[in-house]
């Protein structure tokens, strides 16, 4: 069943077509990966999708709900959240606040809530701490909580960064370059854990550039060029893909041309 | 027909003190741009020229074009000595830490002013013939055309300046990031005391002919100086030259027009909200780049 | 407690001395009436320590309210509960006077305020004074002078919209000019701090009036005069005690040559106490001119002193009649009467004209004394 | 016991045995300590409930607003037609000043919160001039000659309720999910409306309760000095608030506190430097803010602290208790 | 060319690096590498003098002068280039500007030359000069700081990350290319999560844990090491 559809999305900037006539439908419980060079328009694509930008041509569809000229705090609420390529974290506020504050498009207390102190609010107060503290845990990051987030190394920082996206229990989870920066251990141990976050029934769209971890998780690849879908299919057909290996995987096989 | 001569002659004026508000504004924003502070001790160190240029002008050695270079050099030194000072041990922290150094500093030069030529009003002796043109219905007065003359000859020079000179684009760099700028072999510290040097200078400059052309010098007169550049460095762009120079004109030409159209009474609270409203339908100024951060 | 004076009775060696509280402007951008009335004080307290109040030394406490209300209540309640001085002189300005009045009313110490003229001063209370000379007075004096005299029936009136005392003065001046059969032909607004008037003065060019009255302060009125001259108009300046002060010429120069005014203190025929003023102010500030300010300052501690030499004491409450029954006083700045209600009555008006770079005695308007 | 203290009801009934000790405690005061010094005490209340206000706005919104004297003279300025003209009782006049100054809030809130940093910095400071300008011009409230006749009714008990009221309130904010959502939009727009925070929702938010602190302030001011004048509400007065709030460390509500009573009582502590108090004022600003570049409170976190020294003697007896 | 003695770094009361020594001599590829946070940007930051060690007996020379105290652009002046984390293009100039700045630290203005060697090695720069450098993808961004840093002719090029975020394509043309620099004569110090790459053109590694050097040697050896096979290839 199709969760996410992209019909012709378009959008330009200036005379850049960054994205273009993109159809793109993302499966229910799938992990849907989006390759492509640097440029091709990947984080255009989530920003369209989170309404960031508005799409010059196209519609896009969450549960057949269309998504175009929602505002992103509503598509947040609607169950799409993200991470950013270049970290986006609350930078002077505690890891745990950071969490808590992804937890907000699920809070209900108002203003009334916040200067009266009933019963109501403390209990969702607790329940958002508990569910933070959850997810921190989920991402080994609970020893963490009290630290500023500007002061974690910056693989702490990535992983933050799914943490605070998943305490508002997303529908689909859109996850830009999230091991960009990391070494080839840890991305082994990030692999896992993304699949833990599937198996919990949130479908990912992902954006990468380590083939070992896009090959290794992905149940669909889609590849972009130019803002053109240049293919599509199971890791195995997109890797023999002749177009995909001569616009973006080269030959696999660095050798040095020197010597040693 | 009077109602159109009015116009005219109300163009002109506006024209003029746009020129002034332009020139305040000029200085003001290349400092802003490069610091990315809001100085308000700017206009306290436009008042301190217009002082400097005074004192001068006021010996008898001394004729007008002295006096002016002699006030641009003492504010020169002036600002470097104040970015030294109050604002380089602030570089790294928040803007507004910096903002209220600033401040401090500001209240500091006007109170110190006050303590040293008292609070009065100053006028300035004549330097130079004041002539007045004709041109059909309409006067303009040699004041006004050295006024507009300088502001657009100044906004030329320093906008090639920045734009061109391998300082200039030392300075734009450090504006965006200084770390970067400093791997590149930019000593940030000389790039920042020249830019305080040249924006303070032109502070300087622009204090003594504002004194020249409103004939009135004053401890506190900076404060609404500097509000006023701070309105048209931001209303023509933040860093923006040109910007400033069309923010001082419009705002100079917005307040004569609130004059002309009876609501004298309302002269400011009309070049405020022609302002707003500019900045309601471009949210960066006039020039300004529409801040294009990728997300 | 203190350490002796040289030459004076040892009576007066011996007793505390007398404070009196300084209300005004040190700095801030009303500070040059403060700081032209604290000169004009000093001098006052110098010499009467020449030879003590009751016997005592009298002390000045100065505090500096930098034109703000919030600071004036502070110095207002400091000067009271802390210095315990015998009474207040300041604020030059109306607004302030009215809110250190409340307090230094309701806490029974006299406050005279050296130069506020606007309304609802002395109305807060019997502790409340003021020596200065009232535009309700002295405005509509004028106005009939210009008009009557000098035929100049067509007005241009400027006002600056944020100066109380200008808003005020412009009502009771445009009252003035209807009474006596004059026509506001244009109406301008300024502000103060202004400096840049071609706008306003465009317009008034092409009204063509026969005079231009400006309620406002000089600085503003020097700058107006200048424009105008510029372009070319030829009518006066005519404004109150607010264009008094030598900087309206250092400014103005030329341009307002001919400027009318009134003030309740001329340095021209000067009495032989005024005279006596004049010399020695100069000869303690650099030769300097005293000021309206410097002048309504050294009498309001003279009247004071004198109120507290009549009542023989101290106290507020005690001196605050004799002061209330001031009649004649002969001030440096013109003859002082309090009425029943202790609003002063100064006489004379004085009508100045400016006449190469000095203010020059026009014409001297006596008050009656109902 | 701690359970107890949680309870909210016990909260509200301490608080409110805490006001009546307040009120009791300063009719005492007023006689024991000198008006001069009651008086700074009286205006050191004000000036942290108009910055408690201002530090929501900037400190934790994140929004530089250089125009919170507007706020300040629209809640002296009605409160004092609300008790004079209308002959309302004092506490509603505040009440309603508050109010009336929180709608213009949001009204100066809804179109400029398009701007962002220095563009809605200059959009607040031209508002506060038209403001301004406009009670300059006003028959109600009488120009410039000023607003006349107002009662004195403004008391140290009632000055210091209503600041520890904002306090309280002001805390309870910020450790609320509005709060944090505030607190989000400060450290970064994109991130938080991607969570689901929406921004303009909380900015307006933040400028009608920070308005609202502004508005109160004012209209005590009004019943205190009885009498006021446009120009008492000029830039000076928003750059002093502003002082306040970054001296005192951006976002850190003991910060406020310590900022206005620090740069309250400064100008009146400096008196006996006469002449050169001024002078002495501005560069104090400067030295503080190069020693204490986050401001006074800045990067001090008391929770924690506090916290942190409750810890200690807690953990202990956990041991002990096994 | 490089020396590096006991040097210790901290972030307020963090310390990041632990005595750090190490050595990169001329004509070399050094390659740094570690986890994250292990310290490697720090330990570029502090060579170039964005960062100042803690410590009284640290040491850092350069071309045997000691560079320790010295301000970046001097270091800069003396021949050294740093390609730092996250690129850092100067987002408002333009790809042409973005050159010039590169070469600020040289007296006189730069040469045709220069430019050739620049767009010799990176064509696309030369199809965009003209174009702001905010708006160029991130692989677009990264030759641009390469190319920018080459404008100086520096002795040593020292480089953080320089494949991140990359297309895997681009990550193999950035390693020739920085071949291709060294055997025109730059020495060169290398920061890499891409181990396996690294070691592959390298002549010599460190390895960093936590602020400390915990392993040296020949690149050869370090890439069939056991211990960096398991934590640092993720095999
Ligand atoms: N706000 C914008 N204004 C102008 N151009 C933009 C903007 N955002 C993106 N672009 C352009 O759109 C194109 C696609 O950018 P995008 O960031 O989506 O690439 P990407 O596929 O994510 O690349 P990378 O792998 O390097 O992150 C680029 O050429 C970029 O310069
Ligand atoms: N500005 C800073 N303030 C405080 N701590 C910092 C700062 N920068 C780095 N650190 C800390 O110093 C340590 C070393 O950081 P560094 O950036 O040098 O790591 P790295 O090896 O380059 O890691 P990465 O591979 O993630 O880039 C980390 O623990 C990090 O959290
Ligand atoms: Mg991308
Ligand atoms: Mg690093």
């Amino acid at each position: 069943m199709s969760l996410l559809t992209l019909d012709n999305v378009t959008i330009r900037f200036g005379g850049l077509t960054a994205v273009d006539t993109v159809n793109l439908e993302i499966n229910q419980g799938e992990i849907l990966a989006l390759i492509g060079p640097n440029g091709a328009g990947k984080s255009t694509v989530f920003n369209l999708i989170t309404s960031i930008y508005q799409p010059t041509e196209g519609t896009i569809s969450l549960a057949g709900k269309p998504l175009v000229g929602i505002p992103t705090h509503k598509i947040a609420e609607m169950g799409i959240t993200r991470t950013f390529q270049t970290i986006r974290l609350f930078s002077e506020l505690s890891v745990l606040d950071n969490v808590k504050i992804g937890a907000h498009c699920r809070g209900k207390a108002g203003l009334f809530q916040a200067f009266t102190r009933l019963p109501g609010m403390k209990r969702e107060e607790a329940e958002i701490e508990e569910k933070a503290i959850k997810a921190l845990e989920f991402l080994d990051l609970a020893t963490k909580c009290e630290e500023m987030a500007k002061n974690l190394s910056y693989g702490e920082q990535r992983r933050l960064e799914i943490a605070r996206a998943l305490v508002s229990k997303p529908k689909l989870l859109l996850l830009d370059e999230p091991a960009a920066g990391m070494n080839p251990q840890e991305k082994v141990v990030l692999m896992e854990m993304i699949r833990r976050i599937r198996d919990t029934g949130i479908t990912i769209f992902l954006v990468e550039h380590d083939m070992k971890l896009v090959m290794g998780i992905s149940e669909r690849i889609a590849v972009l060029d130019y803002g053109k879908l240049i293919a599509e299919g199971t890791p195995l057909e997109v890797r023999s893909n002749n177009a995909v290996i001569e616009a973006y995987l080269g030959s696999g096989k660095f050798k040095s041309r020197i010597r040693r | 027909m009077p109602i159109l001569n009015n116009l005219m002659q109300q163009l002109v004026n506006g024209l003029a003190l746009g020129s002034i508000y332009a020139l305040i504004a000029l200085g003001y924003t290349m400092v802003y741009g490069i610091i990315g502070m809001i100085n308000f001790a700017y206009g306290e160190i436009f008042m301190f020229g217009a002082y400097a240029g005074l004192v001068l002008a006021l010996t008898n050695y001394v004729n007008v074009y002295v006096a002016l270079l002699g006030a641009t050099f003492i504010t020169m030194v002036l600002g470097v000595v104040i970015e030294r000072v109050a604002y380089r041990p602030l570089r790294r922290s928040s803007r507004l830490s910096a903002l209220i150094s600033a401040i401090g500093v500001s209240f500091f030069l006007s109170s110190l002013m006050v303590r040293v030529k008292g609070p009065n009003t100053r006028g300035f002796p004549t330097l130079f013939e004041n002539r007045i043109f004709e041109i059909g219905d309409f006067q303009i007065t040699i004041y006004q055309i050295v006024i507009i003359g300088v502001a657009g000859l100044l906004m030329l020079s320093l906008h090639l300046f920045v734009t061109y000179s391998k300082m200039g684009r030392a300075m734009r760099a450090c504006a965006q990031d200084q770390d970067a700028a400093s791997l590149m072999g930019v000593n940030i510290d000389r790039v920042i005391s020249v830019t305080f040097a040249i924006g303070s200078g032109l502070a300087g400059a622009a204090g003594v002919l504002a004194g020249i052309y409103f004939n009135a010098v004053q401890p506190y007169m900076g404060l609404l100086a500097g509000l006023k550049a701070f309105a048209a460095a931001v209303l023509g762009g933040i860093g923006s030259i040109p910007g400033a120079m069309i923010g001082g004109l419009v705002i100079g030409l917005t307040e004569i027009l609130g004059v002309t159209v009876n609501l004298s009474e309302y002269k400011d609270a009309f070049a405020f909200a022609i302002l707003i409203l500019v900045l309601l339908f471009k949210p960066s100024g006039i020039m300004g780049r529409k801040a294009n951060k990728k997300v | 407690s203190k350490p002796a004076a040289t030459a004076t009775t040892p009576a007066a060696d011996s007793k505390e001395p007398i404070k009196i509280g300084f209300l005004g402007a040190k700095t801030g951008d009303v500070a040059m009436y403060g700081l032209n009335t604290l000169k004009g004080l000093n001098m006052a307290v110098e010499e009467l320590n020449k030879e003590g109040v009751l016997g005592r030394q009298v002390e000045l406490v100065e505090e500096d309210n930098a034109g703000q209300k919030d600071q004036a209540i502070n110095i207002t309640n400091k000067l009271i509960s802390q210095d315990k001085v015998a009474a207040i002189i300041g604020d030059p300005t109306t607004g302030i006077t009215r809110v250190a009045g409340q307090i230094a009313n309701s806490k029974k110490t006299v406050i005279l305020s050296a130069g506020s003229t606007g309304m609802n001063v002395v109305e807060i209370g019997p502790y409340v004074f003021r020596d200065t000379l009232l535009d309700t007075i002295a405005a509509p004096a004028t106005m009939k002078y210009v008009i009557q005299e000098k035929g100049w029936k067509n007005v241009a009136l400027i006002t600056s919209k944020n100066n109380d005392y200008s808003v005020s003065l412009s009502k009771i001046f445009s009252d003035a000019i209807d009474a006596n059969g004059g026509k506001v032909v244009i109406e301008e607004f300024i502000q103060d701090k202004d400096t840049d008037f071609s706008g306003q003065i465009t317009k008034i060019k092409s009204a063509n009036p026969d005079v231009i009255v400006f309620s406002g302060y000089y600085t503003e009125g020097a700058l107006i005069m200048k424009k105008a001259r510029e372009v070319g108009i030829k009518a006066i300046m005519v404004g109150g005690d607010g264009l008094q002060g030598d900087d309206l010429m250092k400014i103005g120069g030329a341009a307002v040559e001919g400027s009318i005014s009134y003030a309740g203190f001329s340095p021209e025929q000067p009495t032989p106490n005024t005279e006596k003023f004049i010399n020695a102010y100069k000869a303690k500030y650099n030769n300097e001119l005293p000021d309206l300010f410097a002048a309504q300052g050294y009498d309001a501690l003279m009247l004071i002193a004198k109120a507290i030499k009549d009542a023989n004491s101290a106290e507020s409450e005690k001196f605050k009649d004799s002061l209330a029954k001031t009649k004649n006083y002969d001030g440096v700045s013109g003859s002082i009467t309090f009425q029943e209600n202790r609003e002063p009555i100064k006489s004379p008006v004085y009508l100045l004209e400016v006449k190469d770079g000095k203010f020059a005695l026009l014409k001297k308007v006596p008050v009656e004394i109902k | 016991m701690k359970k107890l203290l949680n309870n909210w009801i016990v909260q509200v009934l301490l608080f409110l045995s805490l006001l009546g000790l307040t009120a009791y405690g300063s009719q005492m005061i007023n006689d024991i300590i000198p008006p001069y010094l009651l008086m700074i005490a009286f205006f050191i209340g004000i000036n942290l409930i108009m910055a408690l206000g201002l530090n929501l706005i900037t400190g934790v919104t994140g929004q530089l607003s250089l125009g919170h004297a507007a706020f300040m003279s629209i809640g002296a300025y009605s409160s004092a037609i609300a008790t004079v003209n209308f002959d309302l009782p004092f506490l509603l006049g505040v009440l309603i000043g508050g109010l009336i100054a929180s709608v213009f809030g949001v009204i100066i809130g809804f179109p400029t919160l398009r701007l962002t940093g220095d563009y809605l910095a200059i959009s607040t400071l031209g508002f506060a001039e038209i403001v301004r300008v406009q009670f300059t011009n006003m028959k109600i409230t009488n120009g410039a000659i000023g607003f006349l006749g107002i009662e004195g009714s403004t008391t140290f008990p009632i000055v210091m309720t209503i600041a520890v009221l904002m306090i309280c309130l002001m805390v309870w904010l910020e450790n609320s999910r509005n709060g944090r959502a505030m607190l989000a939009i400060r450290e970064d727009e994109v991130a938080s409306s991607a969570v689901g925070i929406n921004t303009t929702l909380y900015k307006i938010q933040a400028f009608a309760i920070g308005a609202f602190c502004a508005g109160v302030g004012g209209a005590l001011f009004a019943h205190t000095t009885t009498f006021i004048q446009p120009t008492d509400f000029g830039f000076q007065k928003s750059v002093d608030i502003l002082s306040i709030v970054v001296l005192g460390g951006l976002g850190s509500i003991p910060g406020t506190i310590i900022g206005a009573i620090v740069l309250t009582a400064a100008p009146e502590i400096l008196r006996p430097l006469s002449n050169y108090r001024m002078i002495v004022y501005g560069l104090l600003l400067v030295v503080i803010m190069i020693f204490r570049p986050y401001g006074l409170m800045g990067g001090v976190n008391l929770r924690q602290a506090v916290r942190r020294a409750m810890m200690f003697p807690k953990k202990k007896q956990a041991g002990r208790e096994e | 060319m490089l020396t590096l003695e006991k040097i210790n770094v901290s972030y307020g009361s963090i310390r990041a690096l632990h005595g750090i020594s190490l050595e990169v001599k001329k004509g070399e590829i050094v390659a740094l590498i570690g986890a994250n946070g292990a310290g490697k940007s720090t330990t570029l930051r502090t060579i170039s003098g964005l960062l100042k060690p803690s410590n009284k007996d640290s040491r850092i020379t350069f071309k045997d002068v000691q560079i320790q105290g010295m301000l970046p652009h001097k270091i800069v002046e003396m021949g050294l280039s740093h390609v730092p984390e996250g690129r850092r293009v100067f987002p408002e100039m333009s790809v042409y500007e973005n050159l010039l700045m590169g070469a600020h630290s040289r007296k006189g203005k730069p040469g045709q030359a220069d430019f050739d060697r620049v767009y010799h090695h990176f064509p696309r720069l030369k199809e965009r000069i003209k174009q702001l450098a905010g708006t160029l993808s991130g692989g677009e961004q990264q030759m641009l700081a390469m190319g920018r840093a080459l404008m100086a002719r520096p002795d040593l090029l020292i480089l953080d990350e320089p494949s991140m975020g990359l297309a895997p394509m681009l990550v193999e043309e950035i390693f020739h290319i920085i071949e291709d620099i060294n055997v025109a004569g730059t020495t060169i110090l290398l920061v890499e999560q891409n181990a396996h790459l690294a070691l592959e053109i390298s002549n010599r590694a460190y390895v960093l844990e936590t602020g400390e050097i915990v392993l040296e040697g020949l690149a050869q050896d370090l890439a069939t090491n056991e211990d960096i096979r398991k934590s640092y290839l993720g095999e």
